[in-house]
């Protein structure tokens, strides 16, 4: 059997991955798929935490499964308003979307 | 009567608030109401002269007092103590007073505020009979301030003129240094003793509650205080400022009673003085450095009251030595014989003025015996009595003073003996520039006229009293009017001292009556200048130092100016640009300035956003881990 | 009996909240009826607290008139009284509370002429004066950080709107100064609830506290100088002081006479109040800081205000030089000395109320204050002279007026404990004859400008108002056993206050 | 147990959502203000039918919700928000949208979601409803599509939201995977059975979920979208993201500190307490420059989570009667914010509706133009610098005081100091409004009944808990009881 490491140790990585794509990323879209990324890694984590900690009770794939409803809902209505961004302001450029600050 | 001694300041004090209130409401303007009082205390003052001389030598002090505050074991008790030095101040201060209240209705006539001047001179007085009925040291300090106020309102009577405005400020601030000392010498009285009362304080040293060195301190601080009241050195300058003041004024404040505080304040508290080490003697030093410098500069002064001025500040000296020698019949006796014929120079002065329109110039004035006889005479007389002419007033007072001071050392009384001839020379000069010779002003002499009955008769009276007021030394004419005796058996520090003339003591005062009286005559007699002259021109600087009153105004204005002033800017630029430019305006910056940094981070793009967040959970972990472990 | 007089002191600050909530309604054009309502509410105040001040027994206990209202209570951190509405006078707080009414009577027959907002400015002045009572009367922590609070907050609109010279500076400064001091008390009010683990607010309750070692001395000598800087901020120490010559520059008249007059007081009332009541070891601890501070604030403000050119900043220096006094004088924690700092709370109220008085009645015909545009005053405004003359002796310190009486206590009780700080407090004593003769030789006496020939001296209003003040200056001048009386009881009974 | 009655007060609130959502789709020409009315109406009737819980004993719904005190009380501030914020927008939105049903239903769901945060006994609960929070959030930030700034708000509060709460929920499944369950008592269990130590999981656990949560209350530095979006967003919005955005956060962080995580404290308490004291001082420190009004309120809203968070702090360092008195003065202050929150906006949105300006030179001399108004406003800043007669002056003092503890005098000391800070930048405000006269052409006005008469009863309200909080104190402290009772247990094991 794979070690619960090696999922966690992946995990960790795709975090990594979708946090440094937030940082990193300046079109919306590509923020958003980021962040999912970033997701994905928390369900795995529930994931491989129920299969190997908590075998007969199954709170982690339940979470897993509400996570990946969340995240839908969450892209469709991120993409509604990146939408009206490039309606306003003809780009989904996170950096020109700054009018506001300090 | 005599423990009720309190009236005789109450009514002036009544008399005050009265015509300050009403005054210029009032018919005549109220000088009336001031003359009245003076009289009425005049009256009672025989009163209780009369009631104290029956109680008997066993009931002196007559003590009288009410309890006035406590607070814990700080209990504070407010009354009169009258004894045998009271007696003589409030002598001399009643009889002065009514001749000036009466003198000051001629000279102040149709002058503006008369009614206020009025007002004032009661204040005054009724201040100064507290100060001398005081049995403690605070009530002493509270009558202390208030005569320094009345002193104050009083030389800047004229204020729409500047230099009395100044005059009168410098009277006080420089009176008010010394009284900061009194102020301290008090309250250090009471650290150590637990009273204020001045015969329990008394008490309280001869047993030896206060230690050596802190009595002595005490008695310096004491000391400062009678010397800025009395005007002695280097305290000495706000007196002949003061002349700005209404000549009466100078009479009665300047010249009897107000300034002679010091020297019953050092009276009163001779005997600590004596058990204090060696503060005698500095009251001593202190007194014949006064008499000689002030007597050289009133040798060259040529304002007929500066003359006066620097005069009384030099007797004040001749009595600040004989305390110093431990006698205090001595100093009183002088301070009783000089307020007499002081004021009789002063308001002799005064008359003069009034008589010539406002002109006390002895360059102006000379030969005015003629127009003015009566002032003349009386002025005459003063003058004598202040040289020391057998055997007027002022002979057998400073007699006195040689005396006691004959037996502290050579070199005091070689000094003291200097300030004799000098006191001798200026009066000379004084009397001879003004009143004979030619008038050196025709126009002025020909306005000139003998002032009317009111100014007049004072002067006689004072006249009188110049040439009687000495004779008071002898045990017969003492005990003739009911005295224990002479002076010296009426006041006294531990033992009465029955008067004797000492023949030899009489010659020598008389050689330096003679030397004295004789170089001014010399210099001056008919007019003539021209002898003093070619001393001035043979050591012009000498001349200088002394004509500029050995720049002591000068020095004190340099320090004022440079050093007291310039520390007030100094301290007000820190207030502006330390403390609140930068302390308080500063943090206020650096507050917004970090604002101002720290806004910048808010970027307003996504990405450091979410940098922000991250950066903040990895240091929130990091804190916890370094915290928790 | 007791239970009525409490609802005396209820009223006291009750009645100007009132009054600022009836003028809130009443239409502001109605200028003359704000103006009579505030007079006859200073008039009530006045009297009341000339009550309070008489019915305050020497020889009873030492809190009077108590009234406790439990107001929050077993709830949270809270137990039995844990906030109580629970208003109390000692002889300190009878004696500022006399001070309060003189001082609020006569700024409200000064701000008779205000024209600019009248209602909008007496609504403000009198939510000030029921902090200031309420500061004076409260016995609990909470209340008395609430008026204090309240009494310091107006202040910032009263200066702002009808202040002049550089007002927004000075009114920001003052306000963030004074508020920011009471960062200290508060911080101060945390560590004493929470220390002494009684879960109350209630004043008495905590001086139990602090004497019976609840609090521990290590404590107390850490929280000590919270309080002591927070309300010396308001009581000008130096050298937080710095508000006071700017403030007092920009505010108005009447503004100036309540703070000046009362208001620094609080600071050094909250001094004992919380300081030397709830933390007497930390009291003696830091005592002669407190001293040493309290003498070159004595001596500084003396000395800047020699070269001043402006009135107000005179006065504004003098305030910082005399409350200076204040501070040695309970520094010294010697009886006397704690009862002159308290007369000289009362003193130099009533005596810098009256200067401010004076100055405004001048600086609205004149619109200057430097000095050396005036002279020879005394010829058109003689009683404003004589006023300020009265005045002016007082600060000085000449006996007969309320600051000798004060200043003479305080430096007895210093040369008792610190004969050196009084020393030098004497000296500043007599640089202040420097600078007050200074002002008036220049400016009252000497030849008149013929510039000021048709200025007009003081008005009725004004003159009633002085006249209050002087009879003040003058009670406790000549005749203070009175007020000392008062004082004993009260004074004595403060801990670590040595006789 | 299943008991589906506990939530009859969110049925009402829900059916009112839907209700007026059908009622526009049904009548699209509905005037805009009547579906506000009907919001209200809603939420009166939310808030009526909350009250027979008051007191009762708690229900518990399958261990994932509890109904007790605590969360009645989040039922009937969220109640009183959702029906003065509907009010507020009544004349607020009629001019700007064409619909308004989404906006007015969502406010109700948000303010759902808010009562399930402060209910939810587990953490998957507690994310789904912190979620439908936040989504209501997203959308009435961005309501106004046509608006550049309104849309930028809404697209930078959902980015962040996003990613925020992917932290959160990788937070979650770590402490899921230490210990092995998801309720808050199960967790509690777990980590008392742990033989000491601190251990790394744990704590990025923690600091992850403390991120999530941080950011929903906006406390720095994961606050940085709260500016914009307030600044961007529709005003009532911003009202709504200042008080029940907030409260919710608070009502679940208290869920879950004192319910699980406390007696870990040792790993936390370090962090919220710097978390704290950065907020306070970041906040209070950069409202000082700010120019325009919205992102002014912003930034002193996060001095004041920072003020709020030093109560969490001390439920960490305190012992058990600490942390439930400083629990009650949390709420208290919630309360006391809460309400002179909306006063002020109330007053603002008077002012906004007149001159359209959302800059604090906008309010010059409203003193003049509009007193009562002035009179609002000044009394909820002050409310805010903890002032008195106002609400913040005794609800930030007895935060304050129920948080003193050993060891965090100075964090108390901070946030009395930051509190002066902030009167600093109020009174630049006031300066505007009584010191300065009103610029050229602005006239006296009325602000409209309904908002008059909104403002004067926040006004009462502010007054209320600010010179007598006995009452209020009295209900958080009954609500703050029914929180440690469900975890005495807990509490009792751990420590």
């Amino acid at each position: 059997m794979v070690p619960m490491e090696n999922y966690l140790v992946l995990s960790g990585i795709l975090f990594s991955l979708g946090v440094y794509g937030v940082l990193a990323r300046r079109n919306a879209v590509l923020v958003l798929m980021s962040v999912e990324l970033m997701l994905n890694a928390v369900s795995l984590n529930f994931v491989a935490f129920a299969a190997y900690l908590d075998p007969d009770k199954a709170t982690g794939i339940i979470f897993a499964v509400f996570v990946i409803a969340v995240a839908a809902a969450e892209v469709g209505l991120a993409l509604a308003i990146v939408i009206r961004l490039f309606r306003n302001r003809s780009t989904a450029n996170v950096d020109e979307a700054a009018t506001m600050r300090w | 009567m005599a423990e009720h001694a309190w009236i005789l300041a109450a009514v002036p004090g009544l008399a005050f608030i009265v015509m300050a209130a009403t005054g210029r409401r009032l018919p005549r303007q109220g000088d009336w109401m001031a003359v009245l009082c003076a009289t009425a205390i005049f009256a009672l003052f025989f009163a209780v002269l009369a009631n104290f001389l029956n109680l008997g030598e066993g009931a002196w002090p007559i003590l009288n007092s009410i309890e006035w505050t406590a607070i814990g074991n700080f209990e504070l008790r407010m009354g009169i103590a009258v004894d045998q030095i009271t007696i003589v101040m409030l002598g001399v201060i009643t009889t002065v007073a009514l001749m000036v209240n009466i003198f000051s209705v001629g000279y102040m006539k149709g002058e503006p505020r008369y009614w206020w001047y009025f007002a004032v001179l009661q204040l005054f007085v009724a201040s100064m009979l507290m100060l001398v009925l005081a049995d403690n040291l605070l009530l002493l300090y509270v009558a202390w301030e208030l005569v320094g106020l009345s002193s104050f309102l009083l030389i800047g009577h004229y204020w729409e003129k500047r230099s009395a405005v100044e005059a009168a400020k410098k009277a006080f601030i420089t009176t008010r240094v010394g009284d900061v000392g009194l102020l301290i010498g008090i309250i250090l009285f009471w650290d150590a003793t637990g009273t204020f009362n001045i015969l329990e304080i008394i008490h309280h040293v001869e047993e030896g509650t206060i230690g050596d060195t802190r009595l002595f301190i005490t008695m310096m601080f004491i000391l400062l205080g009678a010397m800025g009241k009395s005007a002695q050195l280097p305290f000495h300058v706000w007196l002949p400022d003061a002349m700005e003041g209404p000549t009466p004024v100078s009479a009665l404040i300047h010249a009897a009673t107000m300034v002679v505080a010091g020297v019953y304040l050092v009276a009163r508290m001779l005997p600590v003085f004596e058990l204090a080490g060696d503060a005698l003697t500095v009251v001593m030093v202190v007194g014949l450095l006064t008499a000689l410098f002030s007597g050289v500069i009133a040798c060259v002064q040529t304002d007929i009251k500066k003359v006066l001025a620097y005069s009384t500040v030099s007797q004040l000296g001749f009595m600040f030595v004989a305390l110093g020698a431990g006698y205090a019949s001595a100093g009183m006796f002088h301070l009783f014989t000089h307020a007499f014929f002081k004021a009789l120079l002063f308001l002799g002065a005064g008359s003069v003025i009034i008589g010539t329109h406002h002109h006390q110039e002895m360059a102006q004035l000379g030969g005015l015996w003629r127009k003015m006889p009566i002032t003349a005479a009386t002025f005459l007389i003063g003058s004598l009595a202040l040289a020391g002419l057998f055997p007027l007033a002022g002979f057998w007072s400073k007699d006195e003073i040689l005396h006691a001071v004959e037996g502290v050392g050579m070199w005091p009384f070689f000094f003291l003996a200097i300030a004799a001839i000098m006191t001798a020379f200026y009066s000379a000069r004084l009397f001879i520039r003004t009143f004979l010779g030619k008038p050196q002003d025709p126009e002025i002499a020909s306005h000139t006229k003998e002032t009317g009955l009111t100014m007049t008769l004072p002067l006689v009276f004072l006249a009188l009293m110049s040439i009687v007021a000495g004779f008071f030394i002898f045990h017969d004419f003492g005990s003739a009017l009911g005295f224990p005796g002479g002076f010296g058996e009426f006041v006294f520090l531990h033992h009465a001292h029955v008067f004797h003339v000492d023949w030899s003591l009489v010659a020598l005062s008389t050689v330096l009556f003679v030397l004295g009286t004789f170089g001014g005559a010399w210099l001056y007699l008919g007019g003539r200048l021209d002898r003093s002259t070619v001393l001035v021109e043979w050591q012009p600087k000498v001349y200088d130092l002394v004509k500029n009153k050995f720049y002591f105004d000068e020095l004190y204005q340099f320090f004022i100016d440079r050093v007291v002033l310039g520390f007030s800017y100094l301290v007000s630029w820190f207030d502006r640009f330390a403390v609140n430019d930068t302390g308080v305006d500063g943090s206020a910056t650096m507050t917004n300035y970090t604002g101002f940094l720290l806004k910048h981070l808010q970027s307003g793009r996504v990405p450091n956003y979410a940098m922000a967040i991250a950066v903040g959970v990895v240091a929130l972990t990091l804190i916890s881990l370094a915290v928790g472990s | 009996m007791e239970e009525a007089q409490g609802y005396v002191l209820l009223t006291g600050l009750g009645l100007p909240l009132l009054a600022a909530l009836i003028l809130l309604l009443l239409p502001s054009s109605q200028k003359m009826a704000v103006r009579y309502l505030s007079a006859v509410i200073g008039a009530i105040l006045l009297g009341l607290s000339i009550y309070v001040f008489l019915a305050y027994q020497a020889s009873g206990n030492v809190i009077q008139m108590e009234l406790q209202w439990p107001w929050i209570e077993h709830v949270g951190f809270l137990g039995e009284n844990g906030i109580s509405l629970h208003l109390g006078v000692d002889g300190i707080s009878a004696l500022l509370t006399l001070l309060t009414g003189i001082v609020a009577f006569a700024g409200t027959l000064i701000a008779w002429k205000l024209e600019y907002r009248t209602k909008d400015f007496f609504i403000l002045f009198w939510v000030l004066i029921s902090g200031v009572y309420g500061t004076f009367f409260a016995l609990d922590l909470f209340f008395f950080f609430f008026f204090y609070e309240l009494a310091v907050v107006p202040l910032y609109l009263l200066i702002g709107i009808w202040g002049s010279t550089r007002k927004e500076y000075g009114a920001m400064k003052l306000t963030l100064m004074l508020v920011g001091g009471s960062v200290g008390i508060w911080i101060g009010i945390f560590a004493v609830v929470h220390e002494a683990g009684l879960g109350t607010f209630d004043l008495p309750t905590l001086w139990e506290a602090g004497r019976n070692g609840a609090l521990s001395p290590e404590f107390q000598k850490i929280i000590f100088p919270f309080f002591a800087i927070g309300c010396g901020v308001l009581a000008g120490l130096w050298p937080l002081h710095t508000w006071s010559p700017d403030g007092h520059m920009s505010a108005p008249t009447s503004v100036s006479m309540v703070h000046a007059g009362v208001l620094m007081k609080l600071g050094a009332f909250g001094i004992i109040r919380l300081g030397i009541q709830i933390l007497p070891e930390g009291a003696e601890f830091w005592m002669p800081a407190l001293v040493v501070l309290g003498t070159i604030g004595a001596l500084y403000g003396a000395i800047a205000a020699l070269t001043q050119r402006d009135f107000k900043l005179i006065s504004g220096y003098s305030s910082v030089s005399h409350m200076g006094y204040v501070l040695i004088g309970l520094g010294t924690l010697h009886a006397v000395g704690v009862t002159g700092a308290t007369l000289q709370m009362f003193s130099h109220g009533v005596m810098t109320a009256l200067v401010f008085l004076l100055i405004g009645a001048l600086y609205d015909q004149a619109h200057t204050r430097d000095l050396s545009d005036y002279g020879g005053i005394a010829k058109v405004m003689p009683l404003w002279v004589i006023a300020y003359v009265m005045a002016g002796l007082a600060n000085v310190g000449l006996p007969g007026l309320s600051g000798f009486t004060a200043e003479f206590h305080i430096f007895v009780g210093a040369f008792h404990t610190y004969p050196v700080f009084g020393g030098l407090a004497i000296l500043a004593a007599a640089i202040a004859a420097a600078y007050m003769l200074r002002m008036f030789g220049v400016v009252f006496f000497g030849p008149l400008n013929p510039r000021w020939s048709d200025l007009k001296d003081l008005s009725p209003m004004e003159t009633i108002s002085a006249v209050l003040l002087i009879l003040s200056m003058l009670a406790m001048g000549l005749w203070w056993s009175p007020f000392t009386d008062r004082l004993e009881n009260t004074i004595l009974n403060l801990p670590g206050v040595t006789s | 147990m299943r008991d589906f009655t506990l939530f009859i007060p969110e049925y009402i609130a829900v059916a009112s959502a839907v209700a007026i959502l059908t009622a526009e789709l049904v009548w699209p020409k509905i005037r805009k203000d009547y579906l506000a009315y009907a919001t209200a109406a809603g939420a009166l009737g939310w808030l009526i039918a909350a009250i027979p819980y008051i007191g009762n004993t708690a229900g518990n719904f399958e261990n994932l919700l509890l109904t007790d005190d605590f969360t009645t009380y989040f039922r009937i501030l969220a109640a009183g928000i959702v029906m003065a914020i509907a009010l507020l927008s009544a004349h607020y939105l009629q001019n700007r949208t064409t619909t308004a049903g989404e906006y007015y239903g969502l406010l109700l769901v948000g303010g759902t979601g808010m009562v399930l945060m402060a209910a939810s006994r587990e953490l998957l609960t507690a994310y789904i409803s912190l979620e439908l929070l936040s989504f209501s959030l997203y959308i009435l930030v961005g309501y106004l599509k046509r608006d550049r700034l309104s849309n930028e708000a809404s697209l930078k509060y959902i980015l962040l939201g996003a990613f925020s709460s992917a932290m959160l929920l990788y937070g979650i499944s770590l402490i899921y995977g230490v210990t092995g369950t998801t309720s808050y008592e199960g967790i509690a269990e777990a980590l008392a059975a742990r033989d000491g130590g601190t251990d790394a999981a744990t704590v990025v656990g923690i600091m992850l979920i403390v991120a999530g949560v941080g950011f929903k209350v906006s406390a720095a530095p994961f606050h940085m979208w709260a500016p914009d979006a307030y600044q961007g967003a529709p005003l009532p919005i911003t009202a709504f993201l200042s008080t029940a955005s907030k409260a919710a956060g608070f009502a679940l962080i208290l869920r879950l500190f004192t319910g699980a995580l406390v007696v870990d404290a040792v790993e936390w308490r370090a962090a919220i307490a710097v978390l704290a004291a950065i907020t306070m001082t970041a906040g209070n420190l950069i409202a000082i420059q700010q120019t325009n009004l919205k992102r002014l309120v912003a930034y002193s809203s996060i001095g004041q989570v920072g003020y709020m968070l030093v109560a969490i702090a001390a439920i960490g360092y305190g012992d058990a009667a600490t942390a439930q008195s400083a629990s009650s003065a949390l709420l208290l202050h919630i309360a006391g914010y809460t309400v002179s929150t909306l006063a002020l906006f109330t007053a603002l949105t008077a002012h906004y509706n007149r001159t359209g300006d959302d800059s604090i030179s906008g309010l010059r001399g409203l003193a003049e133009t509009q007193p009562f108004l002035a009179l609002v406003i000044t009394a909820s800043l002050f409310s805010f610098a903890g002032l008195p007669f106002f609400a913040g002056f005794a609800t930030k003092l007895l935060l304050f005081q129920a948080s003193t503890t050993d060891g965090l005098l100075w964090l108390v000391g901070l946030g009395a100091a930051n509190s002066f800070v902030s009167l600093y930048y109020y009174l630049m405000i006031m300066r505007q409004i009584y010191l300065f006269d009103p610029a050229e052409g602005q006239t006296r006005f009325r602000p409209t009944p309904l908002l008059g008469a909104l403002a004067g009863l926040l006004l009462l309200g502010m007054l209320f808990i600010g010179i007598y909080p006995q009452p209020v104190f009295e209900a958080t402290d009954h609500a703050a009881s029914a929180l440690f009772e469900v975890s005495a247990s807990v509490l009792a094991s751990g420590r």
